[in-house]
């Protein structure tokens, strides 16, 4: 039973890294119907970059200095390679940034070399709390948790009460309507592409303590993330957020059950999905093809 | 198969699209040979029919039959093979392939899954024959090797009528043959449409209506997705309420 | 047709040739031994083995519009049957116990590897094809390429996991000497004969009626359904189709490097694969065997002065996505028109 | 005070793809007209009004607004400028609530006397459903739809097949706030099936056949022209 709990709050906590890093790929799909294979490289450098940043910084301001670093390049990213794009398939955007996630990876190899790296929390953060007999690490299990929870709550208001969510969610229904009633989606395209690649570069900073950062890390978050879009369903909200926590928790379990079957939990849930839900658990029909 | 047992048929046909009914309750029975013209104002209903019989939507309720056969739940592909053919009103041809390749490809459907199938194209002859009689019926045989694409307007809607053809169908469902053209391609395609008709079933849905008058053998009026009248031609000309809903008391 | 197959047997023939130091043994041709330099025929094989493997990515990608990022799945798949079926194995899964000696029979292996990887492509058409398109698609094959590939890496009773299976003997030819294929220009020669056969396969199925029905599934499914084409039993039938050449690819390469490991099917290969046939033009035929030897030749090239040279590969392609999306066929092809066109107009 | 119409196209040049649509199509509106285009299905009304807003690929020709060329300019500057369409399909977000529809057009438009509050006086059956806009009814969605052109407080408004689709009652409630936009002194470019009904609406019409502007005039004129009805408009 120890086991079990052990499990489901490291799984929380796979989860809490897997939502952010999906929800930014499902908001940037989800309006723009392109795909950013990028994202996982993101992630990645929001990792080395916290850690190049929090000796001389500190550690929050190497936090929030990463994921905006990361946003603006993202914002960058986008006008100058993935616009000049829109007019062909989305394939071409797939295309596109799987290329330069292949270059993502040997800038990062050349600047912090091939091995792992980590780096030290705070004393406060770095310790453990015991409660009802559970020692639990502070940073992982508290921290990491309610930063992510109060980011999705951040993320879920610009979406639901503000003017710029209201633009988001139309464009993802009818993005040339949104534009015959005078919005500037370039703009809101460039703004989009910023906050998704924010919240991977912010993942990859919470995710430095803990998780060690290789250059190769890019490659098995980008899958992970699209298998949790593809099982969440593209575009959703609520399917970054059950997918990414039903994936963590789940292959976590898998590590108490068959060891060997860890990282194929996840393709075993989308297999499934897929067979029953074919656009995902929250997917709407129609809404990306 | 007799020539009776070739009618199409719907039996309280309908669909709804997100609360606004597009087909309400249609009950229509198309017999065997002849051109039946379906008209009506825009948003009538026509093309959501044309899209229901084709199976290109499903129905919200009601049947559909051919002969005798209940084909409401059929795929496009099978309803294609069991001879109901359609032409669409947007050109939606095969852009980048050459005008032959096209109309190839439509002959060469009925073959599909037999013997030969992975030998050489271009080696069946039955195929290249009727591609090439195809071409000569649409008069598009100069242009054979041009991509689609790069076709007029309204050689384009020719094409579409041309891929129907090939395809050999019983049924014909053309949705706005005629949409876009200049005055000489519509006379042109008016008497290929009078040419192909022997031996099949011609559904239209047309707004040309001095073309409609000319060549319907029954016309259906449609309003509001329903049923409003049928049919021939003089009879549709001299009905009242036709006139008022349709015409708009302009005459 | 005989001058498109022509000039691809031409090109494989002198493949070896093109190879930096002209190094190519012409020994069982002319009887004359030229200086020996093994290390750039392999290369010439390897470009053979992926531009097979390329080919058969492009049935789905060039001809039928569908871009599966997962393919070296088929690729892995064939080379660890054919590893498996070459070395034996004895492994346990729960209750059942697996276990085969062994065989020297490239034949059979062959078999094989192709059963293996069609009854999987099939499996994994009927799933995906009917329940997505466009880059749904994409994301949904890179993904099951992953479940083969963390098979091959945690599986290690069966696959030797991240070390992979060594030691794989070549086969012997019947009729030649033992030991015959050991020799790398003899294994050139050997994979050179199968690749052509397959590059007639795989022109057979392009341009044969099937293969103009995946054409215009890729112009246009709709049209394609409305004609009376099953569309979805195409899409189907060509994931299956594309899937036997790397099968076949894999064959070749499990024999000729004399090991695999669970990298033959990471995302790393699936990628390669896509950037060969996009250097090389995916809107003709010959355009991915033509990227493989640009793909192989500019990693040759750069992987000695850097070694960080995917980035440069990264760059080069990432210049093709957005300049010249039809590749260098592609941008033959535009050079050669507006000659053509000056010409017309010379004679005019 | 220049002398310049509120919005003229002179000679514009359209195409799907490789097929022209609209071959040199001239025509101008005045502040304050309601102008219909006429003509049969297929004709280039629908595409003329794609053609101002910068939807379909428009070569050759010159468009000005106000005197100000805006051909080529980005379909949301368009709006920015007082151009609002109301597209044939509606094209209402599903997803969105009436009052996001209402808020989203406000904030791509200009500042003016329209806005959520007197639309929902005008439109009472919109104030009533601040739920989701999924659930209204066809005409209900006409209303959205022209009430989202209004609260962009725009010069003019382009107006696609109003009443398509709608059963003949609700169709008339329609007319009756086209009826009363002009009242009020509106400008408005209308496409509409039904010729009777558009010239009803209208001080001026000018009619298309396959992609060409063939006859114009004010709509007593065109009633006069019983050729031109005749060969271009029915029956």
């Amino acid at each position: 039973m120890h086991q079990v709990a052990d499990q489901i709050v490291n799984g929380i906590t796979l989860g809490m890294l897997y939502i952010l890093v999906a929800l930014g790929l499902n908001i940037i799909l989800g309006l723009m119907g392109v795909i950013n294979f990028s994202h996982g490289a993101f992630f990645m450098l929001g990792a080395y970059v916290a850690y190049t940043l929090a000796p001389h910084v500190g550690f929050f301001p190497s936090l929030i200095f990463a994921a905006a670093i990361i946003g603006a390049f993202g914002m960058l990213f986008e006008v100058l390679l993935v616009r000049p794009l829109y007019r062909r398939p989305p394939e071409y955007t797939l295309l596109l940034t799987y290329g330069t996630a292949l270059i993502f990876e040997q800038v990062v190899r050349r600047i912090w070399g091939d091995d792992a790296v980590r780096y030290p929390l705070p004393d406060w953060l770095a310790g453990t709390f015991t409660f009802a007999g559970y020692a639990f690490p502070v940073y992982r299990d508290v921290f990491l948790v309610a930063v992510t929870i109060a980011i999705l709550a951040i993320v879920w208001l610009i979406i639901n009460k503000t003017n710029v969510g209201v633009i988001i969610r139309a464009g993802t229904r009818d993005a040339e309507m949104v534009r015959i009633l005078g919005i500037n989606m370039p703009l809101m395209f460039m703004l989009v592409f910023g906050l998704g690649s924010f919240l991977a570069g912010l993942a990859g900073a919470l995710a430095a303590p803990v998780y060690a950062i290789i250059p190769n890390l890019a490659d098995q978050w980008i899958v992970l993330t699209f298998v949790i879009v593809i099982v969440g369903g593209i575009g959703s909200f609520w399917g970054a957020i059950v997918g990414g926590l039903t994936i963590g928790i789940l292959s976590s379990l898998m590590e108490l059950v068959y060891p060997p079957a860890v990282e194929l939990t996840g393709f075993i849930i989308m297999g499934l999905v897929l067979l029953v839900r074919p656009r995902g658990l929250f997917g709407v029909e129609g809404l990306f093809e | 198969m007799t020539d009776a047992g070739d009618a199409l048929r719907t039996a309280d046909l309908s669909r709804t699209f997100s609360g606004f009914k597009a087909v309400s309750g249609v009950t229509l029975e198309i017999p065997f040979g002849g051109v039946r013209t379906i008209i009506g104002p825009n948003g009538a209903g026509k093309t959501t029919l044309f899209n229901l019989l084709s199976g290109l939507l499903p129905p919200s309720a009601g049947r559909i039959f051919y002969g005798d056969r209940d084909i409401t739940s059929l795929q496009p592909h099978r309803r294609a093979r069991l001879g109901i053919a359609r032409s669409f009103q947007i050109t939606n041809i095969f852009g980048r392939l050459s005008v032959y390749e096209n109309v190839r490809l439509a002959a060469q459907a009925v073959y599909d899954g037999k013997a030969g199938f992975f030998f050489p194209s271009r080696s069946m002859r039955g195929v290249a024959a009727k591609t090439e009689s195809i071409l000569g019926d649409i008069g598009l045989g100069a242009a054979a090797d041009a991509p689609a694409e790069t076709l007029s307007h309204g050689d384009q809607r020719r094409l579409e009528i041309g891929l129907v053809l090939a395809t050999d169908p019983r049924v014909l469902l053309l949705d706005e043959p005629l949409a876009g053209m200049s005055p000489t391609e519509t006379q042109a395609t008016v008497d290929l449409i009078g040419r192909i008709g022997d031996g099949r079933t011609i559904v239209l849905v047309e707004h040309d209506i001095d073309v409609v008058m000319r060549i319907s053998t029954t016309i259906t009026v449609m309003q509001t997705g329903q049923i409003l009248a049928v049919g021939t031609p003089q009879q549709i000309r001299e009905n009242e309420a036709v006139q008022r809903a349709y015409l708009g008391g302009l005459a | 047709m005989i001058a498109r197959l022509g000039s691809i047997a031409l090109g494989i023939a002198l493949l070896p040739l093109l190879m930096p130091d002209g190094s190519f043994d012409l020994y069982p041709f002319v009887g004359a031994r030229l200086p020996l330099h093994a290390g750039f025929v392999d290369l010439a094989t390897t470009i053979l083995i992926f531009g097979l493997f390329a080919l058969g990515f492009n049935i789905l990608f060039g001809h039928t519009g569908e871009l599966s990022f997962g393919h070296a799945m088929f690729f892995a798949l064939g080379a660890y049957a054919t590893a498996l079926y070459s070395k034996g194995f004895d492994a346990t899964v729960g209750p059942v116990h697996l276990q085969f000696l062994g065989s020297g029979n490239a034949f059979f292996a062959l078999l094989a590897a192709l059963a293996a990887v069609a009854v999987w492509a099939w499996l994994l058409g009927r799933l995906i094809v009917p329940r997505s398109s466009g880059i749904y698609y994409s994301m949904i094959t890179l993904a099951f390429a992953q479940v083969i590939y963390f098979i091959a890496f945690r599986w290690s009773d069966l696959t030797g996991g991240e070390d992979g299976l060594q030691a794989i003997a070549r086969p012997a030819v019947p009729g030649l000497p033992a030991g015959w294929l050991d020799d790398s220009n003899h294994f050139y020669i050997a994979a050179a004969l199968v690749t052509f056969v397959a590059v007639v396969l795989n022109y057979c199925i392009v341009f044969s009626n099937f293969g103009s029905v995946l054409r215009a599934i890729r112009e246009n499914k709709q049209r394609a359904r409305f004609l009376g084409y099953d569309v979805n039993k195409y899409r189907v039938n060509a994931f299956v189709l594309s899937a036997l050449f790397p099968a076949l690819a894999g064959w070749m390469w499990t024999y000729f490097q004399q090991a695999i490991n669970p990298d033959a099917g990471s995302i790393d290969y699936s990628g390669r694969v896509v950037m060969m046939s996009l250097l090389g033009g995916i809107n003709t035929f010959a355009g991915p065997m033509l990227g493989a030897f640009v793909y192989w030749d500019l990693q040759n090239r750069f992987a000695r002065f850097d070694r960080y040279w995917p980035e440069i590969i990264g760059l080069v392609f990432v210049f093709f996505v957005l300049v010249a999306p039809r590749g260098i066929a592609g941008l033959i092809a535009a050079l050669r028109r507006p000659s053509r066109r000056a010409v017309e107009q010379a004679e005019a | 005070m220049s002398a310049a119409p509120l919005l003229e196209l002179e000679s514009v040049n359209a195409y799907y793809g490789k097929s022209h649509a609209l071959q040199d199509v001239s025509l101008a509106i005045e502040t304050g007209e309601v102008v219909a285009l006429l003509g049969r299905n297929g004709s280039g009304r629908s595409t003329t009004l794609k053609a101002i807003m910068g939807l379909v690929a428009v070569r050759g020709g010159a468009i000005r607004f106000a005197g100000k060329p805006i051909l080529h300019r980005a379909t949301y500057e368009l709006a920015k400028l007082g151009i609002a369409y109301v597209p044939e399909d509606r094209r209402i977000f599903p997803n969105l609530t009436v009052g996001e529809n209402l808020r989203l057009a406000s904030l791509g438009g200009r500042p003016g006397p329209w806005n959520e509050k007197r639309i929902y006086e005008y439109f009472a059956v919109l104030g009533e459903r601040r739920d989701k806009p999924a659930k209204l009814s066809g005409g209900e969605q006409q209303m959205l739809a022209i009430a989202r052109a209004l609260v962009a407080n725009p010069a003019i408004v382009l107006l696609d097949e109003p009443m398509e689709g709608l059963a003949p009652l609700i169709a008339r409630n329609v007319e009756d706030v086209v009826q009363r936009l002009r009242a009020e002194g509106d400008t408005i470019l209308l496409v509409e099936q039904n010729a009777q009904v558009a010239m009803s609406l209208s001080d001026r019409g000018y009619v298309l056949s396959n992609g060409r502007v063939v006859t114009s005039g004010s709509i007593p004129e065109l009633r006069a022209n019983g050729e031109a009805m005749q060969r271009y408009l029915a029956i």
